[in-house]
């Protein structure tokens, strides 16, 4: 087989699984879960064989497997779509297929394979456990199994199918559309508990928050199409200039406003400042549906076209001012800070790691805006590991909690507020170690973890850059990233149990912690790819080994097309990533951040056993600084009542009055001609009626009905004719 | 040797009897064995032109295989009409069947 | 050689039918269905032999008749067929099985307005409305246009809603009547002006031959003109004719309030047939008559043009969002969507044989026709199978039905997210075109219609959310039953359209663009 | 006058006195007897005019079916209609006058015609004169034949129809 057809048919097993699922095997749990992890490994197989093939190709950027067929015709042209696999989506692709083959397996065991039905339990809601009776006749309550637990792979197979076609895409059509598929799984996962309202409402708000930037992205790409005449990655970066060229708004070129335009779309999808409101929101859907959203899909979607169209972007600058890099830049690193001052004073566990995720996701995005390409990607990357690992570990620490809800029976403990938690490292020693590593990896603990290295870079390439601010607010960011995930690892994990539910919380079962292991193997490892070579010691080891030194930056930087587009800025950046030499001040600010946050969340929350007593808990930050809340004031109330009173008003009122009385002028002119008019017509026409009345009265005495007499008549008539006819001649 | 006068005059009777039968007689059947009569001299006089007249083609003889599918197909709704209104109305005098009137 | 009588043969079949029908005794319902049914599925088979028999790349007409019809007038029997229509025609004899089918629930309201009458008025509809997209003839194209009202007013004065009442001059009158005297009466004042200008046409060059027209009219200088009026002027008034007369039927913001009216109004399946073809009839106007023969007009009043396609785009999004009856809601999106429409139509007439941009708005504007056919149809359906079961529309009545409903909420959510727009299905193919049109022509109106497709997601997220999601009314439990496989048959071929279309358009926009390109460029 | 001449005068004096019973007779059924024998008389009229197949299918179908339909329909109404009332209506005597006077005025018209007295030309070849008519219905008259058998059976169907009683 071609490597292009199997690109190909990458995305299409988990699109199959969910048609599948849906119409056929939707009873069925166990056939339904066997078709859900299977497509996901049939993918995960193919997203391996295409990266390993990859790796073996010279050269990879200059000659990425790509393929294309016609699809769209548009006038005299036609609109192709494709495949493309180049160095940026072989790495997207190891981390997605390896992140969605763990979210598959783990849902298994989230949504309790194999335990009883719940005696109560309702299509649409979390399923609240069920009565089993043991073999010595004691009956105790354990968890039931979901009740849409078909429906659940069925929908996450459409996710994974999204995400596929995202990165595989050599368009940015087929990539859009990708994005609105994932989209729509977000909605429905989301809101996959429809019948809670909070549930339905989080899906409503994380559809639209996105599509406000997708409805912007849209004109960005149909822009983007009109001036160059395709979608296609390649090509448009090979017309780059046919962009730049034009000069549109405040004297930008188009390139600037194509770029601000897509980067709505992301800010929307990745959840930054202000469209990150839905993030936190959507952890209403279940666990892996979070890490779905959170790390190998849909957020790190945004960050990825961002990355892809980084030509574009690159390219936007006139007179050394480069609109769109500026705004990625200040509303990442905004973000960053933002995110990251909300996270501290939140206490459910996965609102934690949502704001979390907001907050490195800017990171990423202000690392794209200081033009260090590789750092995003390695972030990227190494983020999709550690995050997937914390969301399925914060999953893993919940299930474990309402296990203790359900042994307690007091269902008014919730079991993702950390507060209700403490010491679960001896009742659940992977979830501990496994949840351990991830957090050391977004804290960014030195040399050992993943997070570190890819941090590191960022940080150090905004210094190289001469963003002194951007090194400044990010090494802050950092810091209290270190600081929060040590907050929450101290609450759920160290201390005494502070519940008795947390008391007797349980291990879950093989299928959750097999792909915490993995995830955690990866979390630690994936930072050596990404080593500098220059860094002191370590930086030397691969080449000692045998390897290519810093493999990753090599590998990915390849992707841009330098000197393809014939544009010096690609050049420069090019040669200067490269080059970047080392430099002690922000290896040290790493170390100090991270070190530092870790020590003083340990610190400071090993003594804080209850709520009252965290001083973090400002109310500013637990309400988010009042952004919902203001938007509901302001955009959400405008909208309902342009809606509700503006539009219907304009309809009913203005224009169907207008027609209304139009339409009444009608009945006042005619009964005016009626009574003029029409009286005299109608005197001559009942005159006419009853004249001819009088007349009918008259003659129909001619009219007996008799056959035979009307016959004698006619014959008459015709014997009067023969006479004629006769005396005629 | 007859010439053809014989049967036109010969039908023009029969025609006119058959007529005497249509416009006199009360009875409904008895008026269809007047319309008999009558197109029976029809078709005489059809056989009797085409047999002097128009010997060379057949559609002396054609026209009269129409009057005779016309006058059987009149005969048989005729006498159903019969029949039907004897059954409703329980009269056959052709004089009583006069709901038509003003 | 193609066959010759074949459009007048898929013109009439269903006249042909409703007159054996005509025939059937009242009583036996179960025979009419099938028969109308069946009789319809003639008209769509013989549609589909002429799909695989059209010649993509061949200009002009085919499959074409002419007779002459009013000598003296010069009207002619002019029948003809290129991608644009072909598409339509398409869209009317698929449409009608499934909506007769759609409505085989349908029981007489009267000894007079009985099943019989409703399918042999359905069927007058069909060859009413295949008549417009059929003809060559502005004489008889207007005979179309106004023959397709007939049936419709009696089908919504009739079979309309039971429930609701409007208030008129102070009176109360039952909705489904004052909605159908409203449609009709509304539409008849627009054809008014088209047929005004019709015989104007008619008169200044002596034929209403479309194929001649199109070559005569545009350039025609010199009018016997009457009051002494320029030639622009009167060609500017007779543009105006047209263009309110279709827009009327699209219908476009602000002439849009009869069509929410009358498709709640309407029986379900004459809402599907009312949204899915009736509301083209007014498109295909532009894109038949309006553009070609109006080029210079159209190119000036395009803004115009283009501005009330942005308003009804966003006032229809809006209105929609602000409804609480499901019907209406779904109404509204026909405003929304139809924007879509005149937008493409109004961007291909500002640049006009300038390029490939007007023949992709153009495209889009075509498919976003034939899609919206599909959705609209579908989600009307949908609106019909949950108000059968429960006789309420109002949304706040419903509520978490999705456990009870399984099925039919997962067609609904796929049949919406078409109607959305979800990339993937057929809605997105289309609106990414007009977008893509007409942005580079008028980046204004389309920056401004973004609202609008913003808000139709949030319209269609609402009419899931109050219907399927949130926790299950329990007054329902019990009542509500699952749809059943006769109204799964219905959804079957426009799911699988949808899909279709979203995965692989080329098989339809091949055809609409090869027409597109020989009609305009 | 010869042998044709006597039997043609005879045949025609049996018919016309067999009609004028017909119309006169105060018993339909004798009425209905008489018809038999008027029409049988005018089967011996198309023998006389080498129209062989007319007499044949007069004997077969006015005989054979319609009179006998005709006794039928008779005695399917006798009840109402008994023998003993008046059997012409009151202005049967106009009906004679216009009877008489549509002859009179047949006959002196037919009279002034020039072809009254045509001779009888000979006949060609007796023997195709039935296959003649027979290829004729099938060839230029195919139309018309064809026409006369749809009509015979919506005359059969319709007087099914009109003499069928629901039950």
């Amino acid at each position: 087989m071609e490597i292009t057809t199997l690109i190909l048919l990458l995305p299409l097993p988990p699109l199959l699984a969910f048609f599948l699922i849906v119409l056929f095997t939707n009873r069925s749990r166990l056939l339904s879960s066997i078709i859900g992890v299977g497509a996901a490994f049939l993918s995960w197989l193919g997203a391996m064989i295409v990266f390993i093939n990859a790796l073996g190709v010279e050269e990879f950027g200059k000659h990425p497997f790509e393929l294309s067929i016609p699809w769209l015709a548009t006038g005299s042209t036609t609109l192709s779509i494709g495949v493309m696999i180049d160095p940026l989506s072989a790495v997207v692709l190891f981390f997605v297929g390896w992140t969605v083959l763990m979210i598959f397996l783990y849902s298994v065991g989230y949504h309790n394979f194999g335990q009883p039905k719940g005696d109560h339990d309702k299509k649409g809601l979390p399923p609240h456990g069920a009565t089993v009776t043991d073999e010595h006749g004691h009956s105790h309550t354990v968890l039931s199994v979901e009740p849409m637990y078909s429906r659940f792979f069925a929908f996450i197979g459409l996710f994974a199918f999204g995400m596929y076609t995202l990165v595989v895409s050599n368009n940015l059509l087929t990539m859009f559309v990708g994005w609105e598929v994932m989209g729509l799984c977000s909605y429905l996962l989301i809101g996959f508990w429809f019948q809670k309202p909070s549930a339905r409402a989080a899906a409503i708000k994380a559809f639209l928050t996105t599509r406000v930037g997708d409805v912007f992205m849209l004109i960005g790409v149909v822009w983007l199409y009109s001036l160059t005449g395709t979608l296609n990655f390649r090509e448009i970066f090979s017309h780059l200039d046919k962009v730049t060229e034009v000069t549109s708004l405040f004297g930008w070129s188009a390139a600037a406003w194509i770029g601000i335009l897509l980067f709505i779309g992301t800010i929307g999808k990745s959840a930054q400042f202000p469209l990150h409101v839905w993030l936190p929101d959507a952890m209403e859907g279940p666990t892996p549906v979070s890490a779905m959203i959170h790390a190998a899909t849909m957020v790190s979607a945004g960050v990825y076209a961002m990355i892809r169209m980084f030509p574009l972007f690159e390219s936007a600058t006139s007179d050394g001012f480069n609109p769109p890099m500026v705004m990625l830049m200040v509303v990442g690193t905004f973000t960053a800070l933002f995110a990251a001052t909300i996270a501290v004073a939140q206490n459910d566990i996965k609102r934690v790691l949502a704001y979390s995720t907001i907050s490195q996701l800017g990171f990423m995005l202000a690392a794209l805006g200081t033009g260090a390409y590789v750092a995003a990607t390695f972030h990227l990357v190494t983020h999709a590991f550690f995050k997937a690992l914390l969301f399925l570990g914060s999953g893993s620490v919940i299930h474990g909690m309402e296990h203790g809800v359900l042994h307690t029976g007091n269902h008014h403990v919730d079991p993702q507020d950390m507060y209700n938690m403490g010491g679960l490292r001896k009742k659940m020693p992977i979830t501990f170690w496994t949840f351990l590593i991830g957090g050391f990896a977004l804290a960014g603990f030195p040399l050992v973890t993943a997070g570190f290295w890819s941090k590191d870079e960022i940080l150090t390439e905004a210094l190289h850059g001469g963003y002194i601010w951007v090194f400044g607010i990010l090494a802050l960011a950092a810091l209290m990233t270190a600081f929060y995930t040590m907050r929450q690892i101290t609450l759920t994990f160290f201390g005494e149990p502070r519940t008795p539910e947390a008391e007797h919380a349980h291990e879950t079962p093989w299928t959750m912690t097999v792909p915490l292991m993995v995830l955690s193997f990866f979390a630690i490892t994936f930072g050596w790819v990404g080593i500098p070579e220059h860094f002191p010691v370590l930086g030397g080891i691969p080449k000692a080994l045998g390897f290519a030194s810093n493999w990753f930056h090599e590998f990915v930087i390849s992707s841009l097309p330098a000197g393809g587009g014939g544009h010096e800025g690609l050049l420069r950046l090019a040669s200067e990533e490269a080059a970047a030499a080392f430099d002690p001040i922000p290896l040290i600010t790493s170390l100090v951040v991270a070190l530092g946050g870790l020590a003083l969340g340990w610190w400071y929350y090993s003594k804080v056993t209850k709520v009252e007593q965290d001083f973090f808990q400002i109310k500013i930050l637990k309400n988010k600084y009042y952004i919902d809340e203001i938007y509901n004031g302001s955009f959400v109330r405008l909208a309902g009542w342009l809606s509700e009173t503006f539009a219907v008003f304009i309809d009913r009122q203005i224009i169907d009055g207008i027609l209304h009385a139009v339409a009444s002028t009608v009945p006042v002119i005619g009964s005016f001609l009626r009574r003029t008019i029409d009286a005299f017509i109608n005197w001559i026409g009942d005159k006419i009626g009853s004249g001819t009345n009088s007349v009918g009265q008259e003659a129909k005495i001619l009219q007996p009905g008799k056959v035979q007499q009307y016959l004698v008549a006619t014959m008459a008539l015709v014997l009067v004719a023969l006479l004629f006819f006769i005396t005629r001649n | 040797m007859i010439p053809l006068s014989w049967y036109l005059i010969f039908a023009a009777a029969l025609f006119s009897l058959g007529l005497y039968g249509v416009l006199a007689r009360r009875n409904a059947v008895a008026l269809l064995m007047g319309v008999e009569l009558m197109l029976n001299a029809v078709i005489i006089n059809l056989i009797a032109f085409w047999r002097y007249i128009g010997f060379a083609g057949m559609s002396g003889q054609a026209f009269a295989v129409i009057v005779f599918a016309v006058s059987a197909a009149e005969v048989a709704v005729g006498l159903a009409l019969v029949i039907s209104i004897y059954r409703r109305r329980n009269t056959v005098v052709a004089e009583d069947i006069d709901m038509l009137k003003f | 050689m193609e066959p010759t009588r074949v459009l007048s043969l898929i013109l009439f079949s269903p006249t042909l039918v409703a007159l054996i029908m005509a025939f059937l005794p009242r009583e036996e319902k179960t025979l009419l269905r099938w028969t109308a049914l069946l009789g319809s599925l003639v008209p769509f088979g013989l549609t589909v032999a002429v799909w695989f028999g059209f010649d993509q790349g061949r200009a002009g007409f085919q499959y074409v008749e002419n007779y002459v019809w009013y000598p003296t007038l010069n009207a002619t029997y002019h029948l003809g067929l290129d991608g644009l229509s072909l598409s339509m025609v398409l869209l009317t004899t698929l449409l009608t099985p499934i909506a007769i089918l759609a409505s085989f629930n349908v029981e007489d309201v009267s000894k007079a307005y009985s099943v019989k009458a409703y399918m042999i008025l359905f069927l007058m509809l069909e060859t009413g409305m295949l008549g417009v997209f059929l003809s060559l003839d502005l004489l008889l194209f207007f005979v179309f246009w106004e023959i397709g009202l007939v049936p419709m007013f009696f089908l919504i004065n009739q079979w309309g809603s039971e429930k609701g009442e409007r208030e008129v001059f102070g009176k109360m009158i039952p909705a489904r009547q004052y909605a159908s005297y409203k449609f009709m009466i509304y539409t008849m004042a627009g054809s008014l002006g088209l047929l005004l200008a019709i015989q104007l046409i008619g008169v200044a060059a002596n034929t209403y031959d479309l194929t001649k027209l199109y070559q005569i009219w545009p350039s025609m200088a010199d009018l016997k003109v009457p009051f002494g009026l320029g030639v622009g002027t009167i060609k500017t008034m007779a543009f105006w004719a047209f263009a309110v007369a279709f827009a009327l039927k699209v219908p476009l913001w602000p002439f849009h309030t009869w069509l929410p009216d009358a498709h709640t109004e309407a029986p379900t399946a004459g809402s599907m047939i009312l949204a899915g073809v009736l509301l083209k009839l007014g498109a295909y106007g532009f894109l038949r008559l309006v553009l070609p023969l109006f080029p210079i007009e159209s190119q000036t009043y395009a803004p115009v043009l283009a501005f009330l396609a942005m308003m009804a785009i966003v006032f229809g999004a809006w209105a929609a969002y602000g409804q609480t009856d499901f019907k209406r809601l779904v109404a509204y999106s026909s405003v929304n969507h139809m924007g879509f429409v005149v937008l493409g139509i109004a961007a291909a007439a500002a640049a006009l044989g300038k390029g490939d941009d007007a023949v992709i708005a153009l495209n889009g504007a075509v498919m976003q026709m034939f899609n919206h056919g599909l959705s609209a149809a579908g989600m009307f359906f949908l609106v019909g199978v949950i108000y059968e079961r429960t006789h309420t529309r109002n949304l706040e009545e419903f509520g978490g039905l999705f456990p009870l409903v399984p099925v039919y909420g997962g067609i609904l959510i796929f049949t919406s997210m078409a109607s959305l727009g979800l990339p993937g299905l057929n809605g997105f193919i289309s609106e990414f075109l007009v977008v893509r049109g007409s942005w580079p022509i008028l980046p204004l109106y389309t920056a401004l219609s973004m609202i609008g497709l913003f808000f139709t997601g949030a319209y269609i997220l609402k009419g899931i959310k109050k219907v399927l999601h949130g926790p299950t009314n329990e007054k329902w439990i019990g009542h509500l039953t699952e749809i059943n496989p006769r109204e799964i048959l219905v959804m079957a071929p426009l799911m699988v359209l949808i899909l279709w279309i979203g995965v692989w358009p080329g098989w339809l926009l091949n055809t609409i663009n090869s027409a597109m390109l020989m009609l305009f460029k | 006058m010869d042998a044709m001449q006597f039997v043609f005068l005879a045949v025609a004096a049996v018919t016309l006195a067999a009609a004028f019973m017909v119309v006169s007779s105060r018993s339909l059924i004798h009425s209905a007897l008489w018809l038999v024998l008027a029409l049988f008389g005018v089967g011996v009229v198309y023998v006389l005019l080498n129209a062989g197949f007319f007499a044949v299918a007069q004997v077969l179908i006015y005989i054979g079916a319609i009179a006998i339909l005709f006794i039928f329909a008779v005695m399917l109404t006798r009840k109402v209609m008994q023998d003993t009332g008046p059997q012409q209506n009151s202005n049967w005597w106009y009906a004679a006058l216009v009877a008489v006077g549509i002859f009179a005025s047949l006959f002196y018209m037919l009279n002034a015609w020039s072809g009254f007295n045509t001779p009888l030309p000979a006949l060609a070849n007796e023997a195709g004169l039935i296959s003649d008519l027979g290829l004729a219905m099938v060839n230029t008259y195919l139309l018309p034949f064809e026409l006369a058998s749809v009509l015979l059976v919506a005359a059969m169907i319709g007087a099914i129809y009109v003499s069928y009683t629901k039950k």
